[in-house]
């Protein structure tokens, strides 16, 4: 079984299912001749040739909405916004037309967004954003986020075959630091399932992307002093998987919701929400939210680091809690 | 007729014109009325061969067009007898353009993207009154199922896909068909429109550009009606004419009379086969007068009376009426019975909407997902 | 004191800034010589002039990216999208340009959005949205949303008088339905603070917009079976009055946060979590959340009553939630 | 010199040329290089008068542009160093556009914002280049206060507006601060850029169809420097030349040899004294070459060897070299001082940069609202 990084996992992926299915196709800005600005199609146009691997205008709303029509017509394209930030210019094609579609016409939308999100990359206020956030919030559409090269693979594969628009937030800051085998063949990982990337038995961290990463490291740390902690990697954002929620909490009794995009109206507020609702009688502590300032990401690495949330966050967070 | 109350319309329209002209020197670049009237068509249309239209086909887009005013001045009855949810968005007036656009197209594999005022597209590509009817109040049997309203009317059986609202929003999913239709081998064409006012927005370039440099086998039909709700088109953009903008997409670009059924035909079906033909996409404008409110609540008074007078002598019905009394097409007796069964039809059609059901509460959450 | 609508207490307040500030204007589709879609700008261009109250071509992005120029240099312009829900039209101006410009630039960015939104009118998919906690997300902006026509008044004043951008969402379900006594002259209602609509002590219902008036409705049903409900009606979104949730939840210990706007990733999960965090002891019951179900608005009268939240719903829930 | 490892060039350019031929028929409307070749303009410049430029103008123009060349590659040596945050774009080759630009506006009242590849128009404009080198290093010194990077730079007190990443939304911003200027009573011009990439989204669109019906004191320059990222113009946009687009919108358009700093000023200059006066807005297309990656990381292999040895011989500053030898406004020998003088500057105000602080945390987030 290779080794793969991250974004490995992710090639790997879209080329596994490109070579499997001959209506899946990739457009978006220098995906073709350059390979992506992050070089995840790098090579592909040589293998599927330029039509399935489709050097588009600059122009995020008709990519989009290119997209969304050729879904219709029965393919299943695979668009990529160059950084996530620049879904905002494709936004009502993606929240409006495809969101909508099957809802209002019956058609199918197999249409996968491929979003390269998150900080910690000097990318300043527009090359750093975490907008999974606000697509959670759209009826009609799927979000997912994977933190692991198993999971990036298992789930563009997922998302490809998937019949409703899915978005898929791939973490740069992940790309080339993290690796594990991954199998050359079919790796499929579920919409709507979480993952447990560490067993514990005093806290609870449930989060995504980056995060994950932030809370296995505080775990270790916590470890030395004795104090437990499980980690649950969400993965699917929208729909979430409820009950592995509902586990981790009856299990521990203490729950951190950790993510790196800003606290205020982010995604670990319904999480937190649902706990509070759900899990009342299980609880022993108050639900911590922990995440980045309700700031933009600033340019500056003093200042990034300062906004952030980071490893050492996450653990002074989790003493917290289980001192509580 | 579409009339507005005198005073209002007088003052509406004095205030309207006066308001563009007060504005600081050059805030407009054109005086208001003039450029209004540079688009008045002439009185009739020629009598002369349009494309490949047959004698049946002149026929049967009168029957279609006719088909259309009527359906329409219906819904306007429903509406008025609150058997209509929402608002009624008609295309009374301009239906030309819509009807000739869907009937150039294969209806057996085309694709058709119609807009909020093309409900003659819908039919001319196919599609039952009865179902438009059932759309409109709800129903179970409109193609939504009760989920979308006005023309918002997706029919995946029909390759036909609903708008929604936000304007521009169809022009790059509509390319994106045709690409994708080509990449599947097909010759296949898809069609949409845009009004005077939707032609502002940004995915109108995006969309072009795209299709342009793609070679899409894409049209699109610009319905400039002269009016965005109240905006006039002096207030809407700054060119001589909107189709000025296709060299700057590098695409071929027309200008046809849009109350003139047989000359859209003919304009667009060049289109359309073009397209079809590997020959890439074109923008077509089509000039006409929106000769009712932007929505039934509107009482239209911004636009000046005098204006609207001089199009509704250039009524597309009435101008095919003439022509195929003089080209002998069709004699006013056998026109006076093709009405007669076309108003039957629809009376029949709307009885049927009426009594189906509205839809199940049961699956709606269920269906947001496939 | 003239007893007003909420569009008028609206209008009213857009009036008097702008006669009281000519650096004030407004500009968005058809808002001139047709005073809106809904009438609020009714005459004013009779008054403020075609300059002030400017109709624009069918652009949302350029209307919004106007609007932040005009503010760059010194004015205060009002924006108007005609429906809120093409407000994703102009979203990356609003969240990208409108939402960073004084963190990165130092410049005020005094902008007001004017919102028309919300269901229950036959709108369908596109003309009943609730987009609030889209921005509620994002650092440099601030939300408001008012339920009555004095706060609609008071916040429209204190929106324009604000040195950021300020979204304003104003329901067209109510526009016509609420009837109060506003005054005349200056009504200012602080950006931040909530309002005890109702005061109860068994149980709290946290909401705004049009939901607030079902949860009165709620609440008096209530009333007649001995239960005491508190309605606090939060007004702004972004930023959120933290005080008055913490003394309404110390108050009853259960808590209902509601909303019209759907469930999953809606502001009542922000608050919902805020709740359980801060409040964790206070708590007899679990925080519970009633909002429309995530589905695009429909459009058919009998779809649309069984997707959005109603005085029966809210009333079953706190009945519910006084019996836990 | 941007020298593309050679192999890796040819392989990449037949490859990316290839590609692009290879498509369906008409997939791409022009041949690649016969498009990018017709843009070539001539080895020298015209020895004529310029505009209303006077000798110190023609001396001053030539520093500005040289300054901005010498700070571009300190640019890269200090990133190469580690000592940049984030990513370094140039505008090696291109420098004459921005250069101009800023020059012919009123630095004392108008407003200017600046695209990613305009740092020479921030200088010509009056900004000091350690501020750049210390936006460049996220220094407290710089604009932003280290919050953003790159040359997104606003400095509040000169009226210049750092631009989002997102390509194509200033447009409408500095419409917008045209018209509100306007509303002031003010006789104020602003002035953007997009390149030939940023023409295909939307805002370009809705930006420029604002200004021409508001007819805002508006100048838009179009920068086609011929690649967007790796994105040749042959799969950007359909149209001969971008500036096709201005009939579209019935506003002057004028194309201008971008490697000339003097036409580019005369161009500019002239739309900006039209603005001014009440004359309405104007589009520009400087036409000309990036002579290096879209930024530091990217080593250029898809863009032919041949014609950025074409363009190496058109260099704005090798251009402007021979025309001030030959008209006489500065010989050799004083060029020669005034370029050390230059750099000699430079290197002192990255010494100033270099030893400022960084920005505190303090007050980072209470920052976020006025
Ligand atoms: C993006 C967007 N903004 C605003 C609206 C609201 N709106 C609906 S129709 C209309 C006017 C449209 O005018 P035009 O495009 O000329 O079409 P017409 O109604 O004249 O056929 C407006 C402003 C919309 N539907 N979409
Ligand atoms: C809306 C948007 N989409 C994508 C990007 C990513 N991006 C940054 S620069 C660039 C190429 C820009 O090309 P062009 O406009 O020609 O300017 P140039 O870099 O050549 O000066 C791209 C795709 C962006 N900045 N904005
Ligand atoms: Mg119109
Ligand atoms: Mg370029």
């Amino acid at each position: 079984m290779p080794v793969m990084t991250y974004i490995e996992g992710i090639s790997n992926g879209l080329r596994y299912e490109m070579r499997r299915d001959p209506s899946v196709f990739i457009l978006g800005e220098d995906v073709g001749v350059y390979g992506g600005a992050f070089k995840v199609t790098k090579g592909f146009i040589d293998e599927f040739g330029p039509e399935r691997v489709y050097d588009t205008p600059l122009a995020e709303s008709a990519i989009m909405g290119v997209g969304v029509g050729a879904a219709l017509v029965g393919l299943r394209p695979v668009v990529e916004f160059q950084f996530s930030d620049f879904i905002t210019s494709g936004f009502n094609q993606v929240v409006n037309n495809a969101g909508t579609m099957h809802f209002r016409s019956g058609f199918p939308l197999p249409v996968v967004i491929r979003c390269p999100s998150g900080a910690g990359v000097h990318g300043g206020p527009f090359h750093s954003q975490n907008p999974e956030s606000w697509f959670t919030h759209v009826p009609g559409l799927k979000v997912v986020a994977p933190s692991t090269p198993y999971d990036a693979k298992g789930l563009i594969i997922a998302a490809i075959r998937d019949n409703n628009p899915v978005l898929y937030f791939e973490h740069k800051f992940l790309y080339r630091r993290i690796k594990e085998d991954v199998p050359e063949g079919e790796v499929i990982v579920e919409i709507g399932k979480a993952d447990l990337k560490r067993e514990g038995s005093d806290l609870s961290v449930v989060c995504y992307g980056a995060a994950v990463h932030l809370a296995l490291e505080a775990a270790e740390r916590l470890q030395q002093e004795g104090i437990s902690v499980e980690v649950l990697d969400m993965r699917s954002l929208y729909p979430y998987d409820k009950e592995a929620i509902v586990r981790t909490v009856k299990k521990t009794g203490r729950v951190m919701v950790a993510h790196e995009d800003w606290l205020t109206g982010g995604v670990g507020g319904e999480f937190a929400a649902f706990i509070s609702q759900e899990c009342f009688e299980m609880l022993d502590a108050p639900v911590t939210r922990l995440a980045s300032a309700d700031c933009p990401y600033p340019f500056s690495s003093i200042l990034e680091e300062h906004m952030l949330i980071t490893t050492d966050k996450v653990y002074a967070g989790l003493k917290k809690l289980a001192q509580y | 007729m579409a009339k507005a109350k005198t005073g209002a319309t007088a003052n509406g329209v004095n205030g309207a014109v006066a308001h563009h002209e007060n504005l600081p020197a050059g805030v407009f670049q054109q005086n208001h009325l003039k450029k209004l009237d540079a688009l008045l068509p002439e009185l009739d249309i020629p009598n002369r061969k349009y494309g490949d239209l047959t004698k049946d086909d002149y026929i049967e887009l009168y029957r279609l067009l006719y088909m259309t005013r009527e359906v329409e001045a219906r819904l306007t009855r429903l509406y008025r007898q609150g058997k209509i949810v929402g608002g009624v968005y008609l295309s009374k007036g301009t239906e030309a353009i819509a009807v000739a656009s869907g009937y150039s197209l294969n209806r057996d594999t085309d694709w058709l993207f119609p807009m909020h005022r093309d409900l003659g597209a819908h039919m001319s590509f196919g599609q039952r009154p009865m179902k438009l009817y059932a759309q409109y109040m709800g129903r179970a049997a409109g193609p939504t199922r009760g989920r979308d309203g006005n023309t918002h009317m997706s029919d995946k059986s029909r390759r036909i896909v609903g708008m929604i609202s936000h304007l521009g929003s169809m022009i790059p999913v509509a390319v994106g068909a045709a690409i994708g239709c080509r990449m599947q081998g097909k010759k296949v064409v898809s069609l949409t429109f845009i009004g005077d006012g939707g032609a502002s927005i940004g995915d109108f370039h995006e969309g072009l550009n795209f299709a342009a440099v793609a070679h899409a086998p894409f049209v699109l039909i610009i319905e400039n009606n002269q009016y965005a709700y109240s905006t006039p088109i002096v207030a809407q953009y700054g060119a001589a004419k909107i189709i000025d903008r296709a060299i700057g997409y590098g695409i071929p670009g027309e200008v046809v009379d849009g109350n003139n059924i047989y000359a859209v035909y003919e304009t667009v079906k060049k289109a359309v086969d073009r397209a079809r033909n590997g020959g890439g996409p074109t923008m077509i404008e089509a000039v006409t007068m929106r000769m009712r409110g932007h929505s039934e609540h509107d009482d239209h008074f911004y636009v000046p009376k005098d204006l609207l007078e001089k199009w509704a002598e250039r009524d597309p019905i009435l101008r095919a009426q003439r022509f195929l009394e003089k080209s002998g097409h069709l004699k006013e007796k056998a026109r006076l019975k093709l009405e007669e069964d076309t108003i039957a039809f629809i009376e029949a059609e709307i009885e049927e909407a009426s009594a189906s059901p509205m839809p199940d509460t049961g699956d709606l959450v269920s269906s947001v997902y496939a």
